[in-house]
């Protein structure tokens, strides 16, 4: 009977606060995307075309997946400015080994078969990452100069492994076993391209961590009052390391999917891509200082960006206005979340204004 | 094990943080079915044994011993896995997450997937809200609550973890009365079924209530105990308060200047709570050279009230008069030019800046004071940072010390010195004493008082009765964003503040009441 | 005539975009803040809208995945055709492939990619010839006294940075009096350019020149010599015919510069595309066409106006 | 006699940290500078002559000149990507005044003299950086954010003044009476380059604002608790305005020294320094945390950075490696920093520890 009361009776009451925050924040993320989807459309007959949409898509998946794995860290209340240079990292690797290498004190060529190239690939992001995570978490080294300083290190090492070269010829060949390669992650599973697969994939995996998962509770706590989730047993170091693991290999994959997309490993693959996937975090409603953000408000704020980028390529604004218009849409998209809450503040005063004084001073001064 | 046995047993343990030594070489033991409650004033070190037997700190000195064999508690994980919970006396909450989330955090509950099982998890929740009587729903966002039900979310978190020993630091401080006695049904319920509790508050009589055994600090030291019978509130308040100077300001100077402070019908919006009224139409006079004190529960409304008058939060409706000046619009910059000034409820996140030493935390509020030609004068400045370590008695190593080096009492000395260098006219004090320790209580108390016999008019807010009593020139109550009473300390009685804190009915707006032969009243 | 007009409904057909002489012609360039693909760019633009067609420019900034997205971009707009400075011989083959199967003929300009049968035209300013006269101009101005000279490169991953540094390597490693004492990459930039002639300047105080991939870097090594009052004693080889650069060399203070053809292989580009869009054939004999570069010198520097030699 | 045992014997514990932790942290770069000068000392004969000295501190200087803006914007607990952008905008400015600019609406070129174009572009850079500092104080947007957005628009809006050329032929001339720009901003007073001397200048005058003024006790405030700062009636908001327009007008500062010393004003000057100048910063000892950190320090830093990477090019480092060993460094100089404050916390403790015998102040109180 209590029992019944207490489960069923306050969820009327209490359940819509918790949506209508979190609608608000992602909804205003919403509110952008359309805005933009509409005017494009508007100016070109193209931008809604199913093929363009295709596209974009595809150029979003990229940084959606960067910005997932960023999600994680931002939740963390760090930052992660070494993805750019971890993408460009592991491609290079992917090149390196497709082309086949030479074994250390033997004249032998290896040629690792395909799946082995992406684990490899894989770990060495996450790898990066753990770096990353260990020197903020146990050398309490500032996120920001932790992932600074491996910014420059994996690019220059993946510059150091092609010489600056651009590795081609990806496709491998069927005597060495190493095909497969693009056919995988160039292909089109049901005229959808591969990255969109991925990010799709990578999407609905990451959500089900942050909302289902005792780590992805750990994190969402450790952001939001780190000293509570430590004095209630959470692994705070550890789970401050894995963040930063995960956006390693978020970067990771996206290298892989570079590669084969281009089809080609350029050490240069990736630069400032960190800075999109920041903005898109950040558009996406997570707040820079932990505790506040999803998955999907992620996706759509990498949706604002990538669309907004193409849809000005298509209607074919000059280079310059590009960066001017860019740049003022993060600011704006980012600016309304803070006016809106603002204002919703304002009111409250407001209202409290209007209520017409119950009691005058003076009567309060008799009662005295 | 049968009742009374002793479960747990602090030998010997001592604590020292810096040069404070919270606690020095304490014998303590708890028992199985029993209330074991903890008296001491702040800083007594109730909450550092508390944190020591819980896992979260470690003992300079002593051992423990569970269950007749010594045992280490490294982590608050090995405490519960040696079935000991705790509710901090802080709330520790994420506040960015759900009920049931903060009530499991830590230890999740997994299903066969691996994956968190929520819905089992919520309906634990549910029943907890249940057996606690809230009806909270499990999926509120923590944040939302108020106060209180955030604190029934940290005892529901304790209980929820089914510990055989339950350490409760002070876990009523935001609950009203009736929520108390909820809890007081639950605790009687644990211990018949064996499970030993220790509870520390500083509302004596709920305390004096449930004890079956009563152990009192001083100064990091136990210094007496008894058992439940003949437990009463003269006994406890004599250990506790024992050699430590007792003061009683009620007397002092009675006849007032005129009117230096006038709030009057002020409304103050939580905006962080959806636009709740946190100070519902206010309305107080203070007139130069007066004390008064501002009591009530946690969540009364009484710290957006001094934030309202000190600048920083929006008084929504009503008007602040300073000297007969409405203060409407000004920064808080102008207001202590004004003569206005606020020491903050908390004080290391309000108060102190700590990476300045202590001559920099003093002086920052008056900087602008000592300014010759564009630049800050060192010698000016130097001069009114000693003077003033002088006045209120600064215990430091110097000027130059960092802040952090100093006890808390010290501390909260020279947030107030930085506001008595604005040579103010009118004090707003959120919490003076809390955290701080018997001897620098007096202190600040008699150092207010010297400043009103000044002509400083001051308006504090106290959640002790006891401080509300001895050291205050007039009692406003308050009560949910209300005033409820305006009292006399020389006529009333802890009864009387304390049910009119509820905000109940009968005690509103109640001045005259029949005088009560003890000054410190024995629970009905 | 017949070819032409479904040329044109080909790319009309993607609404309203079309125009007169039959729709957009998307220019991908480089980076138009760099005066060279400035021209690029302005020259392709003007002669397209001769021809009577709309046109889009953009720039990929060498990132093959910009111009990738670039390149999709211009063909879900169905451009009629794509004049293309390529970012990397072999990062963008895939790229240009995906155009022409589009159906959207790709002429590149000014580099060209490593597989040929994709692109209707590479019409390519001849880099290792463009280095080879460069080259060899400067090892006559610094004479057979020979000595230590230092080489600033271009981006490293930019493959014209290498034919270029080649084209220099083998002329002057026919003379083994001089010698290469250190290479910097100052990726094509002046300010870098010029700090890092100065910190080289520190480690070889005693060089005699100075060969620069292009010339943003090699005003940049210039400034840094006048700093130091060696631009006397040290030659420097610019590339590319920036305006600055060539006034730099009737100034006498480079010793010259190696101008890309680009304005005039922009423009067969352009004329190529719309002969392609109107006759199906671009009317040049081989898909590559590789335009000889032209040696600056004092002598002939005045009569260069904006990468455009008047005869 | 408790008096002074409680007043004396904090002095012992208490006085030396403060020194210490000063000196320690600076120091720490300190150490790093000497280590690398006596590296490349060591590796090259030429890297202690005085006119590469010389070089080497005048490419230091611009970096510094921008740390310092810097400086004060992590003081205040904040961060400023944009400063790259304003360098070269407001370098564009001076470029785009000397060559001479048409009236609107006239047909008239006006040439205004040199120390209009020095105020008009140190002002523009000053406005970027008002922009900024409203967005974060007003707004409350995250410094991270509105930087980023205001780096896309800074540089955007250089490209479009220039439409992507570079301004030469700066020198002016005299019937124009607009001459004096480079034989002032490109000279060498007493054979030290002028932007040495303009570094020098900001060092002195920053340091005299940090430590003698009431802003900078404000901003050391704000930074190190702005809640505690603001109920002392200190300005914060303002305060935090005040700072991003610092750091904007010594990006300024740059942008015109920067044009000066090509002499050239590309619009795409300066990009990618604020990470050197962050870098700067943080290795000077200061927290990305706000409140601690100092102009010395600072000044050290941009040496650290400054005169490894010259280094590296003058033994003829591969640029690659550049890249690593510059990455490296700057997360060793500050994770030393970190690991030397563990352990000095650790015997703290240690200390406190052992003396047991000791009064409280406590006591001593309650003893009065
Ligand atoms: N983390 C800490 N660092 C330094 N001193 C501390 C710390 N925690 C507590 N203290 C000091 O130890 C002493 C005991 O503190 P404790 O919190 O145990 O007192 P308490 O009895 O719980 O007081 P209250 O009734 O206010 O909770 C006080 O002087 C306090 O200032
Ligand atoms: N009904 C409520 N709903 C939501 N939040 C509340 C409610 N009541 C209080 N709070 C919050 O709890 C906190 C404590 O309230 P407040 O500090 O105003 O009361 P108080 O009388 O000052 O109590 P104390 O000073 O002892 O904390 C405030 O931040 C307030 O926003
Ligand atoms: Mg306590
Ligand atoms: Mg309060």
């Amino acid at each position: 009977m209590t029992e019944t009361s207490a489960r069923a009776q306050p969820t009327a009451r209490t359940r819509k606060p918790v949506n209508l925050n979190a609608l608000l924040v992602e909804g205003r993320a919403l509110v952008a995307l359309v805005v933009i989807i509409a005017v494009f459309a508007v100016l070109s007959d193209n931008y809604l075309r199913p093929e363009n949409l295709i596209i974009m898509t595809r150029h979003v998946a990229m940084n959606a997946i960067l910005a997932i794995g960023m999600l994680l860290v931002i939740l963390n209340g760090g930052i992660d400015l070494s993805v750019g240079s971890t993408v460009g990292l592991t491609g290079v690797i992917a090149g390196y080994l497709l082309k086949g290498y030479e074994m250390p004190f033997t004249a032998l060529i290896a040629y690792p078969p395909v799946w082995v190239v992406i684990i490899v690939s894989l770990a060495i992001g996450s790898l990066v990452g753990l770096i990353n995570g260990l020197l903020v978490s146990r050398l309490k080294i500032a996120p920001f100069i932790a992932t600074l300083g491996m910014l420059y290190v994996a690019r220059g090492i993946a510059l150091l492994i092609t010489d600056g070269e651009t590795f081609t010829r990806l496709s491998g060949d069927p005597q060495l076993g190493n095909t497969g390669f693009l056919t995988v992650l160039a292909s089109q599973p049901l005229g959808i391209p591969f990255p969109i697969w991925v990010m799709v994939v990578f999407a609905l995996a990451f959500s089900l961590v942050l909302t289902r998962t005792a780590f992805g509770r750990w994190l969402y706590a450790t952001g939001g009052n780190s000293r509570a989730a430590e004095l209630s047993g959470v692994p705070v170091k550890k789970v401050q390391t894995w963040v930063y693991v995960a956006s390693g290999f978020c970067a990771g994959a996206v290298g892989l999917l570079l590669t084969a997309d281009l089809p080609a490993a350029t050490p240069q693959g990736g630069s400032l891509s960190e800075l999109n996937a920041i903005a898109a975090v950040v558009i996406g409603g997570a707040a820079l200082s932990g505790g506040r953000g999803t998955v999907r408000g992620t996706i759509i704020g990498a949706f604002v960006i990538g669309f907004l980028v193409d849809g000005l390529v298509i209607i074919g604004v000059s280079t310059f206005w590009q960066q001017v218009i860019k740049g003022a849409v993060i600011i704006i998209a980012v600016g309304i979340d803070q006016v809106q809450q603002m204002l919703t503040a304002r009111s409250a005063i407001k209202k409290a204004q209007v209520k017409t004084p119950l009691k005058t001073p003076e009567a309060v001064g008799a009662g005295a | 094990m049968n009742q009374g046995d002793v479960v747990l047993r602090a030998v010997d343990v001592s604590k020292t943080y810096g040069v404070t030594r919270a606690l020095k070489g304490v014998n303590f033991e708890v028992r199985a079915g029993k209330v074991t409650v903890l008296f001491g004033e702040n800083g007594a070190g109730k909450s550092t044994l508390m944190k020591i037997l819980s896992g979260v700190e470690q003992p300079s000195g002593g051992h423990l011993v569970l269950h007749g064999r010594p045992v280490e508690i490294r982590t608050t994980n090995d405490a519960v896995d040696l079935g000991i919970a705790i509710i901090h006396q802080e709330l520790n909450l994420a506040p960015n997450l759900s009920v049931r989330d903060n009530v499991f955090i830590g230890r999740e509950l997994l299903t066969r997937a691996g994956t968190v099982d929520r819905r089992c998890e919520d309906e634990i929740t549910a029943e907890l809200m249940a057996r606690l009587e809230e009806d909270i729903h499990p999926s509120t966002p923590v944040g939302d609550l108020r106060l209180g039900q955030q604190q029934l979310v940290e005892i529901a978190r304790a209980l929820a973890a089914d510990a055989r020993i339950l350490i409760m630091d002070e876990p009523t401080s935001a609950l009203s009365h009736s929520e108390v006695q909820v809890l007081f049904k639950v605790v009687a319920d644990l211990t018949t079924h064996g499970v030993a509790i220790v509870y520390i508050s500083h509302h004596l009589e709920e305390a004096i209530e449930i004890a079956d055994h009563a152990v009192v600090f001083r100064d990091g030291e136990l210094v007496a105990q008894r058992d439940a019978e003949g437990l009463d509130m003269d006994w406890v308040v004599r250990s506790m308060v024992g050699r430590a100077a007792e003061y009683d300001f009620r007397d002092e100077q009675r006849e007032h200047g005129d009117v230096a402070l006038s709030i009057q019908d002020v409304r103050v919006v939580d905006t962080s709570a959806g636009g709740r009224l946190a100070v519902d139409g206010v309305s107080i006079d203070v007139r130069a050279g007066e004390v008064v004190c501002l009591y009530g529960l946690m969540g009364a409304g009484r710290t957006e009230l001094m934030e309202a008058l000190s600048g920083r939060d929006q008084v929504a409706s009503g008007r602040v008069l300073l000297h007969g000046v409405d203060l409407k619009g000004r920064s808080i910059g102008e207001r202590i030019e004004r003569g206005i000034g606020l020491v903050p409820e908390d004080r290391q996140r309000d108060g102190l800046v700590q990476l300045m030493s202590v001559g920099a935390n003093l002086s920052l509020a008056s900087l602008l004071g000592s300014i010759k030609r564009l630049l800050v004068s060192k010698k000016a400045e130097t001069a009114s940072i000693e003077r003033e370590i002088e006045d209120v008695k600064v215990k430091t190593a110097g000027p130059g010390a960092p802040i952090t080096s100093l006890s808390g009492g010290n501390q909260q000395k020279v947030v107030i010195g930085k506001m008595l260098l604005t040579d103010p006219t009118v004090l707003l004090l959120d919490e003076p004493t809390r955290g701080i320790d018997v001897g620098a209580k007096g202190e600040i108390f008699s150092l207010l008082f010297r400043e009103a016999r000044r002509g400083l008019a001051v308006l504090y807010v106290t959640s002790e009765v006891g401080e509300a009593l001895t050291a205050s020139h007039r009692i406003v109550v308050m009560a949910k964003g209300k005033v409820v009473a305006e009292l006399d300390p020389r006529t009333t009685t802890r009864q009387e503040i304390m049910s009119a804190s509820e905000g109940t009915v009968e005690a509103s707006g109640s001045t005259t009441s029949s005088p009560d032969s003890s000054p410190i009243g024995a629970t009905s | 005539g017949s070819s032409s007009s479904d040329a044109g409904s080909g790319s009309s057909s993607d609404g309203g975009e079309g125009g007169a002489g039959g729709g957009t012609i998307s220019i991908i360039s480089v980076d138009q803040s760099n005066p060279y693909w400035k021209a690029e760019v302005a020259t392709a633009e003007s002669e397209a809208k001769k021809l009577g067609y709309k046109t889009t420019a953009a720039d990929h900034k060498n990132d093959p995945s910009t111009q990738n997205e670039l390149i999709d971009t211009a063909i879900s707009k169905k451009v009629a055709a794509i004049i293309l400075d390529p970012a990397g011989a072999d990062e963008s083959v895939g790229a240009v492939k995906k155009a022409t199967d589009a159906g959207i003929p790709v002429l590149l300009v000014n580099a060209e990619i490593s597989e040929q049968g994709i692109a209707k035209s590479q019409i390519v300013s001849n880099n290792a010839q463009g280095a080879t006269v460069g080259a060899q101009e400067w090892v006559k101005s610094v004479g057979d006294a020979g000595g230590e000279y230092v080489e600033l490169l271009g981006a490293p991953t930019d493959n014209n940075a290498t034919v270029r540094s080649d084209g220099y390597g083998q002329i002057i490693s026919q003379f083994p009096n001089l010698v290469m004492v250190q290479q910097e990459t100052a990726n094509w930039d002046r300010a870098e350019g010029k700090s890092k002639m100065e910190t080289m300047l520190s480690a070889h105080p005693d060089i005699i020149g100075v060969v620069a991939g292009n010339d943003e870097m090699a005003l940049g090594a210039i400034q840094a010599l006048k700093d130091a009052g060696k631009l006397e004693q040290v030659k420097v080889l610019g590339f590319d015919g920036n305006q600055d650069a060539v006034d730099a060399v009737s100034d006498g203070e480079m010793v010259a510069t190696v101008l890309q053809p680009i304005v005039e292989g922009t423009t067969e580009a352009v004329k190529q595309a719309d002969e392609f869009l109107k006759t199906g054939k671009t009317g040049a004999s081989s898909e590559k066409q590789a335009i000889d570069c032209v040696l600056i010198t004092q002598d002939n520097a005045a009569s260069l106006d904006n990468f455009v030699l008047s005869e």
